[in-house]
């Protein structure tokens, strides 16, 4: 019988130990920290949901003619990509708004990388084509309420905000409020696309979103009498417009420098920076 | 009945038969030590595992608290609790989410308002209405629209219900009006389930004295049933609020997500669940501090529910 | 007595009282049936196999959406992978060897609060836990760690009740043949409750896969193709809501969900048919 | 009575040269706070078959349970009283009830094939015991397949599930898995009422030849059974509901039925009650 009861223990022991040695793996695993330094075929973008169209188009290309390369590129936001290129774990950071004073001294290099206007929208059946940038301040900080007010039908205005992560909200909101605080009841979407679906399904609503987005289901405001096109972007008559950044951690250097000088080549900024619906920085001085 | 002449084998002496088993057969073993350990050593791993759960919960009380708490003590709960003005990003921050609070309920009870009656009559129509062959296709129904992620239920209210309402009400289509809905068939099937197994655990015996009393089906149903399965359905409704309050990705979507109490049902507005979602991803500092605040209030929400569940049962146990 | 009228009274009043339960079971099955019929209505020209097998492109995602669908398997898988001996140990423990108590209780009382911490809380602690504590990062790891937990008590109490659905007189037949506790839970008792306790894991992966808020602040919102436990990753779920927040790629919300819907209902109905078949097979 | 009736076990039936395989003296045997079993003194035959008769409730199985320390697994039981295999108390201190069980085998009422194949079913026992060897375990497989009478039926379908049989023939590959271990002691629990009477007839066959070998207890509601399968009866009662059962009577099956002894005996084999 003891020779029985012997294999029986083994066996159970061997169970005992392959029941431990999973619990250790898997606490080895926890344990162990992923590598966050540069890689020579890994390049980090990360920010701006409004640059992430270029930056997108931008890593397809760049990749296809760097085999072996690996551009991973993920909108989150300006703030967050101006963290996470301050705090290392992305190479590169976009932002579509400048750095704020308390960001100055993050150690951040700037290269603009395109012009970026902002278009107001409203229904394509709304009457109303124009506003001053008066009125179109007046309405989304919920002074006025009523398109009857501006000369439009006797409607309720349904005003769409974007979300704080927004570039696109940190813009409009110095060009246009002067940073005066937004009506607290105006819905808050946090995706461009969602601006622009929804305008186009209420009558009353008025959004913003960048140029490059608007399309023929809403109806882009000209803003004190300028229409936001092209030629009034570029000369910068059109008075809501921007500059769209590229940040790194110092001077660019490696592989975010390359991808850097790509992005700034004429085969990105007159195809992809065209096709995103923004307008080449072209030759013009810094 | 038959009986043997004599018992078969008993009485002949057996020394003859060879057979290992005599007398001297081997004394019984006592339990060797080894086993004893082996054994007790499963039982504590078992116990061990059993008690993750335990660990878990205290886990995720003390990593969420420990993230959170210095909000209370840099704002004080009352203030943090109590006020009304959500503005972590203001020059004077101010973290009040009395008004997340307040939105959380309405839509919470509002969702319950539409969604418990209809779940309640669902869960009454498979244990007492439909015939076999119907139950068998509206009991999958339900319990595949419990599986059914809540993203999906977020994208039908946004693309699908929201430009309804948007037409309906002249508004955005955001508000408490469409987070009801969407909430309400959310929980729907968690009410349903729970409320359809306290009803069929009735004794039939229950039922039979009922109609023998010429009792209509109805009277039945309302008289005596649901107040028989009341504990279960209440059990089912706290479980629901539950899911309900602590629903994020369909409410994000639908919600429209103003930091004010609206003043309409057709207003955007801001929970405790969706104010993470919108403003985690540029959060930093005390404003991220807060949403954990946030998370530690939805926590402790979610603990009282469970706890009132159990209050009621034991009452309802000492009741019946 | 009520007399006549009331009997009509009565009988009026349970026909109208039956026709609204009637009404509440179909306006759950229309809601069923429309939500489905909304997505398969939108999503269905999305699914080609090139939507499902390749890589998306572009400004708005457009093109596939694979890493996506490896992301959330992987996830899935991992995260069963950590529940499973965890849960069914416990169980185990639980049907077999606890004797009720205040320990029980309080062991019953945790797993109930932990099915009800909503999602988001779930999502932060793992944040705060596994990817800042541990220092994991966004990783398929972290997002796994953060769901078992989600599936732990889901997968504890099916697995319970699938443990105490076995016979008694089964475990008797093996105790009667000298087995110790052990020899018995893990030679026939476990083996006999398999069915069910695949059921439950079933059910719990499938919640586990549509869950969104949990995985969104463990594993990310990068679109790659997980290979290492290390590596973050985009799960469906998360995609389906970034699509349709942002709004711009409606269409691939649309498949997404499509295709999560399927894969959720296929977790579904592959425990159903277990359960099912087993009661067959048991007589 | 019971003091008398002791000492009347001590001498006989036993005519035996060999002494009892079980010897259970003033077994006491409690439920929590109910008290199942007072005072039983029995002494089990060696190579006989024993058959527990009574009314439904009278505490056969609860006492074929002790047997075993199959009550063990009930939690709130406890046992007074000695119960001895061999000369050694399966109560005492230390006694590994798992080895215990497996010297002393037990069948139940419900056929209780585990949800396994058939040869599985029966390599079980001695898997849980250590034998590993394909062989060997073959060898047991069919060996105990063939004292179980079942070989023939099923040695072309081993790979099929022990459900899959009829209940009789689940009975039979129960006996086969008991006997697989090689038990000294088989202990029955009701082990044909589940079961349909053609198969009543092979299992009680089946215990006729088992007995040269192993010890046989068996529990039966069945009078005419009893009477025909084994050598001993004993004769167990609750004379009211809430009171301890005791056993009343206990001798050669023969004499038992044809002339007992007491009272209460006679009352339920001329079928007065019960």
């Amino acid at each position: 019988m003891s020779p029985l009861r012997a294999r029986a223990a083994a066996r159970t022991a061997l169970t005992l130990t392959l029941l431990g040695a999973l619990m250790l793996s898997a606490l080895a695993l926890a344990g162990c920290r992923r590598g966050g330094e540069a890689s020579t075929t890994q390049l980090r973008v990360q920010g701006s949901t409004t640059i992430q169209p270029i930056a997108e188009m931008a890593k397809e290309m760049y990749e296809e003619a760097h085999p072996g390369v690996t551009v991973l590129v993920a909108g989150v936001g300006s703030s967050a990509g101006i963290e996470s290129v301050a705090s290392g774990s992305s190479e590169i950071g976009t932002s579509s708004r400048d750095l704020k004073p308390a960001e100055a001294g993050l150690g951040l290099v700037d290269t603009p990388i395109a012009h970026d206007a902002i278009a107001v929208i409203v229904n394509p059946a709304n009457p109303v084509s124009g506003l001053s940038k008066a009125q179109v301040a007046a309405i989304f900080e919920g002074r006025i309420k009523n398109w009857d007010e501006v000369g439009g039908p006797d409607l309720e205005i349904g005003i769409v905000n974007r979300d704080e992560a927004s570039g696109t909200r940190e813009a409009f909101s110095k060009i246009v409020l002067g940073g005066k605080p937004f009506d607290p009841t105006a819905a808050v979407l946090p995706g461009t696309g969602q601006v622009r679906f929804v305008v186009a399904q209420a009558r009353g609503a008025i959004g913003y979103i960048s140029v490059g987005f608007v399309d023929k289901t809403v109806k882009a405001l000209s803003v004190d009498g300028v229409e936001p096109t092209e030629a009034n972007i570029t000369n910068k008559t059109y008075p809501i417009s921007r500059l769209l950044h590229f940040l790194t951690k110092g001077e660019p250097e490696g592989l975010a420098k390359e991808f850097l000088a790509f992005v700034l080549s004429p085969a990105v900024q007159e195809t992809v920076v065209r096709e995103a619906g923004f307008l080449p920085m072209g030759g013009e001085p810094k | 009945m038959t009986l043997r002449d004599e018992p078969a084998a008993s009485t002949a002496p057996r020394a003859d038969v060879a057979d290992s088993r005599g007398p001297d057969a081997p004394t019984l073993s006592t339990i060797s030590r080894s086993t004893y350990l082996k054994e007790a050593a499963l039982k504590n791993l078992f116990l061990v595992c059993a008690f993750v759960a335990v660990a878990a919960v205290l886990l995720i009380f003390m990593f969420v608290g420990y993230r959170g708490w210095p909000i209370f003590a840099k704002t004080g709960l009352a203030a943090f609790l109590g006020g009304l003005q959500w503005q972590p990003t203001a020059e004077q921050p101010q973290f009040g989410i009395l008004a997340l609070i307040i939105n959380s309920l309405i839509a919470t009870l509002g969702g319950l308002a539409l969604g418990a009656p209809l779940a309640v009559g669902t869960a009454v129509f498979l244990s007492e209405v439909a015939t076999p062959r119907v139950r068998e296709w509206v009991r999958p129904a339900v319990e595949l629209l419990a599986g059914i992620p809540s993203v999906v239920y977020g994208l039908f209210g946004l693309l699908a219900l929201r430009p309804i309402i948007a037409q309906a009400s002249g508004g955005l289509g955001f508000g408490f009006a469409t987070a009801w809905i969407v909430l309400a068939v959310m929980i729907l099937p968690t009410i349903a389930a729970i409320s359809e197994d306290a009803l069929r655990s009735i004794p039939s015996g229950i039922r039979e004295a009922s109609y023998a009393m010429g009792a209509t089906k109805w009277q039945t149903i309302w008289r005596v049933l649901l107040p028989a399965a009341k504990i279960g359905i209440i059990d089912a409704i706290i479980l629901g609020m539950g899911r309900a309050i602590g629903e994020t990705m369909a409410v994000v979507m639908v919600a429209g997500n103003a930091k004010v109490i609206p003043d309409g049902i057709f207003k955007p507005f801001l929970t405790l669940t969706t104010v993470i979602v919108i403003d985690m991803p540029y959060a930093s500092g005390d404003h991220r501090t807060a949403l954990f605040g946030v998370a530690i209030v939805l926590f402790l929400i979610s603990m009282a529910f469970v706890a009132a569940i159990r209050v009621i049962s034991r009452l309802g146990g000492e009741q019946s | 007595m009520s007399g006549r009228r009331g009997v009509i009274d009565k009988r009026v009043t349970n026909a109208a009282a039956l026709a609204v339960i009637w009404v509440c079971a179909l306006t759950t099955v229309a809601f069923l049936g429309s939500l489905l019929l909304y997505v398969v209505i939108n999503g269905i020209r999305e699914l080609t196999p090139a939507f499902i097998f390749t890589w998306p492109h572009g400004v708005n995602m457009e093109g596939g959406i694979w890493p996506t669908i490896q992301s959330t398997i992987y996830v899935t898988v991992l995260a069963m992978v950590i529940v499973t001996p965890v849960a069914v140990l416990a169980a185990v423990y639980l049907a077999e060897y606890a004797v009720q108590g205040r320990l029980v209780r309080t062991i019953r009382f945790a797993a109930d609060s932990l099915a009800a911490v909503p999602s988001i809380v779930m999502g932060l602690f793992g944040m705060a836990l596994f990817v800042e504590g541990m220092g994991l990062q966004f990783s398929t790891l972290a997002g796994a760690l953060a769901l078992s937990f989600l599936m732990l008590p889901i997968v504890m109490r099916t697995t319970e009740e699938a443990i105490r659905a076995v016979p008694k007189y089964i475990r008797w037949g093996s105790y009667g043949l000298g087995a110790s506790k052990w020899q018995t839970v893990s030679r026939i008792v476990l083996p006999a409750a398999s069915p069910r306790i695949l059921t439950g894991l079933l059910l719990a992966m499938g919640r586990a896969a549509g869950e969104t808020a949990v995985v969104i602040y463990t594993m990310g919102t990068m679109i790659a193709a997980p290979v290492s436990p290390l590596d973050p990753g985009r799960t469906m779920p998360v995609h389906v809501m970034l699509m349709a927040m942002e709004g711009i790629n409606l269409k691939a919300a649309y498949g997404t969900a499509l295709l999560l819907v399927i894969m959720v209902l296929a977790f579904n109905l592959t425990a159903r048919y277990i359960v099912r078949r087993n009661r067959r097979m048991q007589g | 009575m019971s003091e008398k009736l002791a000492e009347h076990l001590a001498g006989a039936p036993s005519g035996s040269s060999q002494p009892d395989k079980f010897a259970v003296r003033k077994l006491e045997f409690y439920y929590g706070d109910f008290h199942a079993l007072t005072d039983i003194t029995v002494g089990i035959q060696r190579h006989a078959v024993t058959a527990f008769i009574g009314p439904s409730g009278c505490g056969k199985s609860t006492f074929l349970r002790t047997l075993n320390r199959m009550n063990d697994l009930i939690p709130g039981t406890r046992v007074e009283g000695s119960v001895m295999l061999d000369r050694q108390d399966v109560y005492a201190a230390g006694i590994d009830p798992v080895d215990l069980r497996r010297r002393v085998g037990m069948i139940f009422q419900q056929p209780n094939p585990f949800p396994m194949s058939i040869y599985e079913n029966v390599a079980y026992g001695p898997k849980l015991h250590g034998v590993k060897k394909k062989a060997d375990l073959d060898e047991v497989v069919e060996k105990s397949l063939q004292r179980a009478n079942l070989w023939k039926e099923v040695k072309d379908i081993l790979g099929r599930g022990g459900l899959t049989l009829s209940g009789g023939q689940q009975q039979r590959l129960c006996i086969a898995r008991v006997l697989a271990v090689e038990p000294e002691v088989l202990l029955m629990d009701e082990p044909c009422s589940a079961i349909d009477p053609t198969s009543v007839q092979k299992v009680e066959d089946l215990m006729a030849e088992l007995k040269d070998r192993i010890t046989i207890v068996i529990v039966t509601h069945n009078m005419q059974q009893a009477a025909r399968v084994s050598d001993y009866t004993a004769f167990f009662l609750q004379e009211k509901v809430n009171e301890a059962a005791e056993l009343i009577e206990f001798d050669r099956t023969a004499t038992l039925f044809t002339s007992p002894k007491d009272r209460r005996t006679e009352d339920y084999i001329t079928g007065r009650f019960g």
